[in-house]
C-alpha cells in the first residue's frame, strides 16, 4: 500500500495549494455564507478548478481522464480541506462521475463524462433517508413499470441537492429496509416532474438538500448498473467518497494543527510564549503523533481504492473513522488553545469546527464505520 | 423559639405571600438583568423585581442608609437558605451588587457609597465588569488600558473584551493601568465608567454559537472624573483580588436562577435515537450511559459539597473542581447529542431543522465557550495543582 | 442521601486506620504472598478484627449487632483498602451475613449470625462461573429429592472459597441459564462429601477457589429465602458487596494519590522536583477531581444499600463502575509518575494496581455495571 | 549487473546456503546474547551463530583486523535488507557490537580498539550499559557513580540501576563522575569495567509482572585501569550522546529479531469471548475494535515510514512517535484483553490458568514498563515537542 505520494500527485498537490491561497481562501467561504449565496460556490472558481484538469483526474484516458487514480484525487482535496474550498467536485465528479464509470453502460458514460470533465453538469448522490448514514436502510420505492420506473420517496443531507443537474438515486426495487439486496442505482434528471429540492442552511455553509420525490417516473435506461443489485455498486462510490472526505478532512486537521502551534509560539502570557507551557506541549505533542497516524490511514485509504473490495472497506473505513477521530480531538484542542479567540466568528478555527462535524457525519462518522470495521475483523456482529 | 427561628418565619410568610407563583418555578422568561435598560418579560417578573426592590432585599446584607436590607450575615444566610428552599427565583442579575458593592462598602470614599450603591439596590444601574483586554487573557495583570492623569480627570485609552451585557450596562467597573513603568501588578487601578461618557464604542462579540452577551469595548480617550477611583492609586489588584473572591459567591447566585436545565441528557438521546436504529448507534448510547453517569457523580458531588459545608468540613477542594468538572462534561455531553442527532444535528437555521434541533447545534458549540470563559480549565487545573495539591511552582 | 460520614462512623474509620497502620500495614500482605500462606490471611489480626467489633457493624441489634449500617462497614473498608488489609470480613460478614440477615429463617439466623459475630465461622459466596460476572447465567443445578436438594456443577473464583467454613451456594431450580427467575440460594456446608475445592493463586494474591459440587445432598432446610425467587435477594447481597468493595477501592485510590503526590513533591529531577512539571501538575489535578467524584459515588453507593431496589441498583452500579474507572486511571498514573521504581514489586504501588484490578473484576467491572446502569436509565436494551 | 547486484547475488546465494531454515522463521526460543554465558536453544542456532560469526558477519561494516566484514555501508545495507527479506533472524543480540562498538571505533585508541573489538565480533564478550542511576532517571546527566583518580587505576562507587542482562554480561560500558566539582554534564566520563571485577554486586530486579532481565548493580570501590577510559577525561556526555545515537538503530535490530508477534490482539479477544457473553462484553468488543484500528494506523505508519526513506523524504518526525505510540497503544491494547479474559485474567501462577493465560497477565504488567523504560513517554513528548514541533523551552 503506498503512502507517498509520486513526483506527480506532488506537482498537483503544490498547483492546487498554490491556486487555492489565491484564488479560494477561508474568505471566499465566508463570502458565501455572509452573503447567503444561492448557489453555494462561486462559479468562476468552479470554471478554474475544471481549467486546472480537476474534473478529469480520477476518470480513465479512454473516458477522457487524466487517470491519476484516488492518490491523486486525495491530493486536492486534502489542499481543499486546508482552506475550505466548496466547490461541485465532490457530489459531481467523486460521487456522479465513480457512479457513471464503475456502473454506466458505454452510453451512459458517453452521455455524461464528457459534460462532467468539461464542468457542464452537475450531479449529486442521494442515497441518505434517516438521521445517520444507513445505505442498507434505504427505503425509497422504484416501481418497475412498463415504460421504466416510478421513484416514490424522500432523501435528506443530499450533497449539492439543489444545484445539481442530475442525481444519481439509490432506490428500493426489492427487498425490505435493512437489506443490502434489492437497491438499484438510476439516473435522474434533477428537472422531471416530481422531484422536488429544497435547500438546507447547515453549519458549515455548503450545500445539503432535502430531496422529495412525487411519482417520478423514469425509463429503462436510467438504471445504473444492475436493478436489485447496487448494493456493491453503491458501496463502492461511498467509499470514493469517504476516502476523499478523509483525505479533505487531512488538511483541515493540519491546517488546524499548523495554525494552532504557530499560536502557541507567538502568544504571549505571563510573559512567556504559551507554548513553552510543558502542559499544551505534551498535548501538542500527541496532536502531532495522532495526526500522522491519521495521515497513514489517509493515504492508505486513498490507494486502497483499486485494491480488492475486502482490503478498500476496511482500509476506508479505519482512514474515515480515525481521521475523524483526529479532527475532532483537534478542533477542540485548536479553540481552546486559542482560548477566547477562539470561539469567536471573527477567528477561521471555527469554520474549520463546523466544517470537520459536517465532514465526519457525511457517509458514516466514527461509530459508522468502527462498526464497519469490526464487523470486518469480526469482532462485531453485523448491524446496527 | 429564638430571633433567628422567628425571622425565618417571618421571611417564609413574607417569600409566600409575595413571591408569586410563576416565580418558584424554572421558566423559559430570560433573567431580568438590572439596570436602566432593564426588560421584564411577565408581569409577575416585574412584581417580584419591585417588591424585592421596595423590601430592600436586591442587598440584604447592606446597611439601610444605602438602600439595603440591614440584616446581619446570619440573617443574610437564613434569607438565602428560604428563597433556595421555596425555589424562587433570583429577582435580578446585577453584577454592580454580587462583586462590585462589597468593595465599594469596604474600600469606596463616602461620597462614593453615596453615589454608587443606592442606584444599584434600587435596581437602576446595570454594571459591566471590564477586565480582561485582547492581550491579558489569563493573565490579567498584563493588562495595557491607559488611564493618564489629567487635572480632576483621567484619560483613559485602549480597549476590554469579554465584557458580558457591556452593550446593556450603565457602568462598568474597570482595571486600567496607572503607572506604566511600575512593575506589572503594582500599576493597576480600579477605576468606575460611565458608558455613557463620550469616546467609548462598544461592539458585541458573534461566537461560533452565534450572537452572545460578550462585547468588546473601545475607549478613546475617555475622560473619567478622578473621584471614581476606588481605592488607592496604583493598589487596584488588591482590590480586583478582593472583588474576584465575590465572583465565586456571585456565580453560586448564578446557580440559583432556577433556570431550566438546559438540555436532559438522557431524553433528549433517547428522543433522538428514538427514529430507528443506524449502525453505531449503539456504541452512542453507551458513550450516553458513560456521561449520565458523569454528570450523576457531579451532581452528587454537589450535593456533598453543601453537605460538608453544612457539617463544617473543609469544601475548598470541591469549590475548586466545581467549575472544571462541569464545563469539560457538559463538552462531553454535547458532542454525544450531536453525534446522536446525525444529520438533525448539522443545522444552523432554516424551517428544516426544529427549534429544539437548532438549540442543542448552538449549545454543543457554546459548550466549547464555557471550557474557555470564567476561567480556562487550564487555570483551574494550575490552581487545583497549586493550591489544592500544593504541588511546586515552576 | 448523606455522602458525609457521621461523627459515630468517623470515629470508626480512625480507629480503622490506627489498628491498620499498627497491625496490618501493606508489609503485612507482603509477608502472606512471600511465605505463601495457605490460609490467606493473617488468624491473630482477624481475632483482633472481631475484637473491634468489625462482625458486628452491619447487623441488627436485635441479631446481636451493631446496626451500623453498611455507610459504617464502608468507613472500615476504606481503610482496609489503604493498607490492602486482607481478612475474612468481605466474605463472612458482608456476603455470608448478608445472605443470612436478608434471606435467612429466624432458626437459621440463630445458628448462624452469632458465630459470624464471634468470628468463629466463616462463609463464601458462590456466584459465578463464567469468565465475567454473570449472576442470571448460573447453570449451576439444584435438583430437588425427597429429602431436599443435590448440587451438581462448578463455581469459579470464589473469594475465601477454600477456607469458608459454610458456602451461600446459589443454584438453579428452574428456568434456564440466562433467566433471572428460577434461581435459589442455599447454605452448604463445606465439609458436606462431593463438595471440592482447589484455591488459585491469583494476581492480588488473596483468596479466590474453584468449588465443584459433585452430587452434593442438602437437606430441605438448606434453603436460603425462597425457592426459585432467590434473584432479588441475591441481588441485594450482592449489592452490598460491590458497595464494600467500591469503598475498598476508594481507599486504595486515596492511597495511591497521597503517596504519588507524596512522591512529586520529593523526586528532584533537573534540579526541580517533578511535581512542578505543568504537564504532570495536570494530570494531578484531574485525577483529584475524579477521585472526589468517585468519593460521592462511593458514599451515595453505600447510602442506598436500604433505599428502595431501583435507587440502590443504580446508586451502587454508578460508584462500582465509577470507582473502577478512576481506580484503574490512578494505578496507571501512579505507577507512570513512579517512573522506574513504580514498575518494581519493591514499591508498594503494584500491590495496589493488582489487588485493583481484581477489586474491579468481582461482582462486576465497569462494563457490567455501565450495562446495568444504562439499562435502568432506559438507554440500553437489557442482555449482554 | 553492477558490483553491487553481484553482491547482493551473492549474500543470497550464502544466506540461502548457511542460514537454517529454522532460523528463518519466528521460533518460541530465547534469543542468544552474544558472550561468554552464551546459551543456544537449538542446534541451528548455535550453527548460524557460528557461521555469522566465522563470516564476519555480526559486525559487518567494521574492518576485517577487528574481526569485522570490512564490508562498506551500502553493502553492509544490502546484507540487512536481504537478511530482512529472507526473514533470517539476528543471529546474537549484542550491545557491544550494536553501540559501543561504533564509538569505539571513533573515540578508542588503537589499544582499546585491538582490545575490546575482537572479543565482541567472535561473540565472545557480552556488554551492559551502565548508565541510569537511581537518582539519575529521565535527567542522565544528574548521576553520581563517582571513580575517583588512584594512580594508574579509577576507585569507582555507586550503584547503576536498569541495566539490562548485567547478571550475564561479561563487560560494562559505565558513565561515572569524574569530576563532582564541574557542571553536571561537564565532570562526566565513560568507563569500561571488568563485571568480574571485586566489589561488584549484581541484584537482578523483580518487576511487578515478575523477574526481569533489569539489575541493578553496586559498585564498592571498584578498582579500574585508567587506560580503559574512552574518549577524553570528563569529556564522557559527548561520548555518550553519540552512543545513544546508534541506539536507535539498536533497537531497530531488535525489531528485526524475528519473534513471534506478542500477541495478537483480535484472535485473542475473539478466543476469550468465545464462551458465551457476558453483560457487557460488547462495549469490550468495541474497545478491541478501537484497539485494533489504533495498532492498523500505527503499523501503516511504520510503513509509510519506511516509504518515506525510501524516498529521501524526511522521517526524524515520524521516527519520534514510534515508541510513543506503541508503548502507549500497547498498554490499552493490553488493559482490554484483561477485560475480555474476566477472571482468567486474574491468576498469577498455578494450574487453574493455563499457559497463555499467565502469559497475557505478565505482559499487561509488563506494558506499564514499557512507558516508563528506554524514555518515558513524558520523555519522548518533550522530545516531540522540542525538536520536532518546535515549541520554546520553559
Amino acid at each position: 500500500m503506498n503512502m507517498v505520494f509520486s513526483e506527480e500527485q506532488r506537482l498537483l498537490a503544490d498547483t492546487a495549494r498554490d491556486f487555492l491561497d489565491a484564488h479560494c481562501p477561508v474568505a471566499a467561504l465566508r463570502r458565501l455564507r455572509d452573503g447567503r449565496d444561492a448557489l453555494g460556490y462561486d462559479p468562476e472558481v468552479w470554471r478554474q478548478m475544471v481549467d486546472l484538469g480537476w474534473t478529469a483526474i480520477p476518470f480513465p484516458e479512454a473516458l477522457g481522464g487524466l487517470d491519476f487514480g484516488y492518490s491523486g484525487m486525495g491530493a486536492v482535496f486534502e489542499q481543499m480541506g486546508r482552506t475550505l474550498a466548496a466547490s461541485p467536485l465532490f457530489a459531481t465528479v467523486v460521487l456522479g462521475g465513480s457512479a457513471l464509470s464503475l456502473g454506466g453502460t458505454p452510453e451512459q458514460q458517453a452521455a455524461h463524462i464528457g459534460p462532467i470533465i468539461a464542468g457542464d453538469r452537475r450531479f449529486a448522490l442521494a442515497v441518505d433517508e434517516g438521521r445517520r448514514h444507513d445505505p442498507a436502510a434505504i427505503a425509497l420505492a422504484a416501481r418497475r413499470t412498463e415504460a421504466g420506473y416510478t421513484l416514490d420517496g424522500e432523501k435528506v443531507f443530499v450533497l449539492d441537492g439543489h444545484v445539481a443537474d442530475w442525481l444519481v438515486v439509490a432506490a428500493r426495487t426489492a427487498g425490505r429496509a435493512g437489506e443490502q439486496a434489492g437497491l438499484s442505482l438510476f439516473l435522474v434528471d434533477a428537472k422531471t416532474p416530481g422531484v422536488e429540492r429544497q435547500r438546507n442552511r447547515v453549519l458549515d455553509s455548503r450545500n445539503a438538500a432535502r430531496v422529495r420525490f412525487n411519482g417520478v417516473r423514469v425509463d429503462a435506461a436510467a438504471l445504473l448498473g444492475q436493478a436489485d443489485a447496487g448494493w456493491a455498486l453503491l458501496d463502492e462510490i461511498l467509499d470514493r467518497g469517504r476516502a476523499c472526505l478523509a483525505a479533505e478532512m487531512l488538511g483541515m486537521g493540519q491546517w488546524l494543527f499548523d495554525t494552532t502551534m504557530h499560536y502557541l509560539k507567538e502568544r504571549i502570557q505571563f510573559d512567556v510564549p504559551i507554548g513553552s507551557f510543558q502542559a499544551l506541549q505534551h498535548r501538542a505533542a500527541w496532536l502531532y503523533a495522532e495526526l500522522e497516524l491519521a495521515r497513514s490511514t489517509v493515504m492508505a485509504g486513498l490507494a486502497a481504492i483499486n485494491a480488492d473490495a475486502g482490503e478498500r472497506r476496511q482500509l476506508v473505513s479505519l482512514a474515515k473513522a480515525k481521521m475523524g477521530a483526529v479532527l475532532e480531538r483537534i478542533s477542540g484542542e485548536a479553540v481552546q488553545m486559542h482560548g477566547g479567540i477562539g470561539v469567536t466568528d471573527e477567528l477561521d478555527v471555527g469554520l474549520y469546527l463546523k466544517r470537520g462535524r459536517v465532514a465526519r457525519h457525511v457517509f458514516g462518522d466514527n461509530d459508522f464505520h468502527a462498526q464497519r470495521y469490526g464487523e470486518g475483523i469480526g469482532l462485531l456482529e453485523a448491524g446496527v | 423559639m429564638d430571633d433567628l427561628d422567628a425571622f425565618r418565619q417571618e421571611v417564609r410568610q413574607w417569600l409566600d405571600a409575595h413571591c408569586p407563583a410563576a416565580m418558584r418555578v424554572p421558566g423559559p422568561e430570560e433573567v431580568v438583568m438590572g439596570g436602566s435598560q432593564a426588560v421584564f418579560a411577565t408581569v409577575e417578573q416585574q412584581h417580584w423585581f419591585e417588591r424585592m426592590r421596595d423590601k430592600g432585599w436586591f442587598a440584604p446584607g447592606w446597611p439601610t442608609q444605602y438602600g439595603g436590607g440591614g440584616l446581619d450575615a446570619q440573617r443574610v444566610r437564613v434569607l438565602e437558605d428560604e428563597m433556595r428552599r421555596m425555589k424562587c427565583r433570583v429577582p435580578q442579575v446585577n453584577i454592580g451588587i454580587w462583586m462590585l458593592g462589597p468593595v465599594l462598602l469596604e474600600f469606596g470614599t463616602e461620597a462614593q457609597k453615596q453615589r454608587f450603591l443606592p442606584p444599584m439596590t434600587r435596581g437602576e444601574q446595570g454594571w459591566c465588569q471590564g477586565f480582561s483586554e485582547p492581550n491579558a487573557g489569563s493573565d490579567l495583570a498584563s493588562l495595557k488600558m491607559a488611564a493618564r492623569a489629567d487635572g480632576d480627570h483621567y484619560v483613559v485609552s485602549g480597549a476590554k473584551i469579554w465584557t458580558s451585557g457591556a452593550d446593556k450596562a450603565d457602568w462598568m467597573y474597570a482595571l486600567v493601568r496607572t503607572d506604566a513603568a511600575a512593575p506589572k501588578h503594582l500599576g493597576i487601578s480600579l477605576l468606575l465608567i460611565d458608558m455613557k461618557s463620550p469616546g467609548i464604542t462598544v461592539r458585541p462579540i458573534e461566537l461560533i454559537s452565534g450572537a452572545s452577551k460578550f462585547c468588546q469595548v473601545f475607549f478613546d480617550d475617555v475622560r473619567v472624573p478622578a473621584e471614581n477611583l476606588v481605592g488607592p492609586v496604583n493598589g487596584g489588584w488588591a482590590v480586583a483580588k478582593r472583588l474576584l473572591q465575590h465572583e465565586r459567591e456571585a456565580m453560586s447566585k448564578m446557580g440559583d436562577l432556577n433556570l431550566p436545565t438546559q438540555c436532559e441528557l438522557v431524553p433528549t438521546v433517547r428522543r433522538f435515537l428514538a427514529d430507528g436504529a443506524a449502525p453505531g448507534d449503539r456504541a452512542i448510547r453507551q458513550r450516553a450511559v458513560a456521561c449520565a453517569m458523569d454528570e450523576h457523580a457531579y451532581h452528587l458531588t454537589v450535593a456533598r459539597m453543601g453537605q460538608q459545608a453544612k457539617a463544617r468540613m473543609d469544601v475548598a477542594g470541591l469549590m475548586a473542581i466545581v467549575k472544571l468538572v462541569h464545563t469539560e462534561q457538559d463538552k462531553r455531553k454535547s458532542a454525544v447529542l450531536i453525534d446522536a442527532m446525525g444529520n438533525r444535528g448539522l443545522g444552523w437555521e432554516g424551517e428544516e431543522f426544529t427549534e429544539d434541533e437548532l438549540a442543542t447545534v448552538r449549545q454543543w458549540l457554546l459548550s466549547y465557550t464555557l471550557t474557555i470563559a470564567g476561567g480556562s480549565s487550564e487555570v483551574q487545573l494550575n490552581i487545583i495543582a497549586k493550591r489544592v495539591l500544593g504541588l511546586p511552582g515552576n
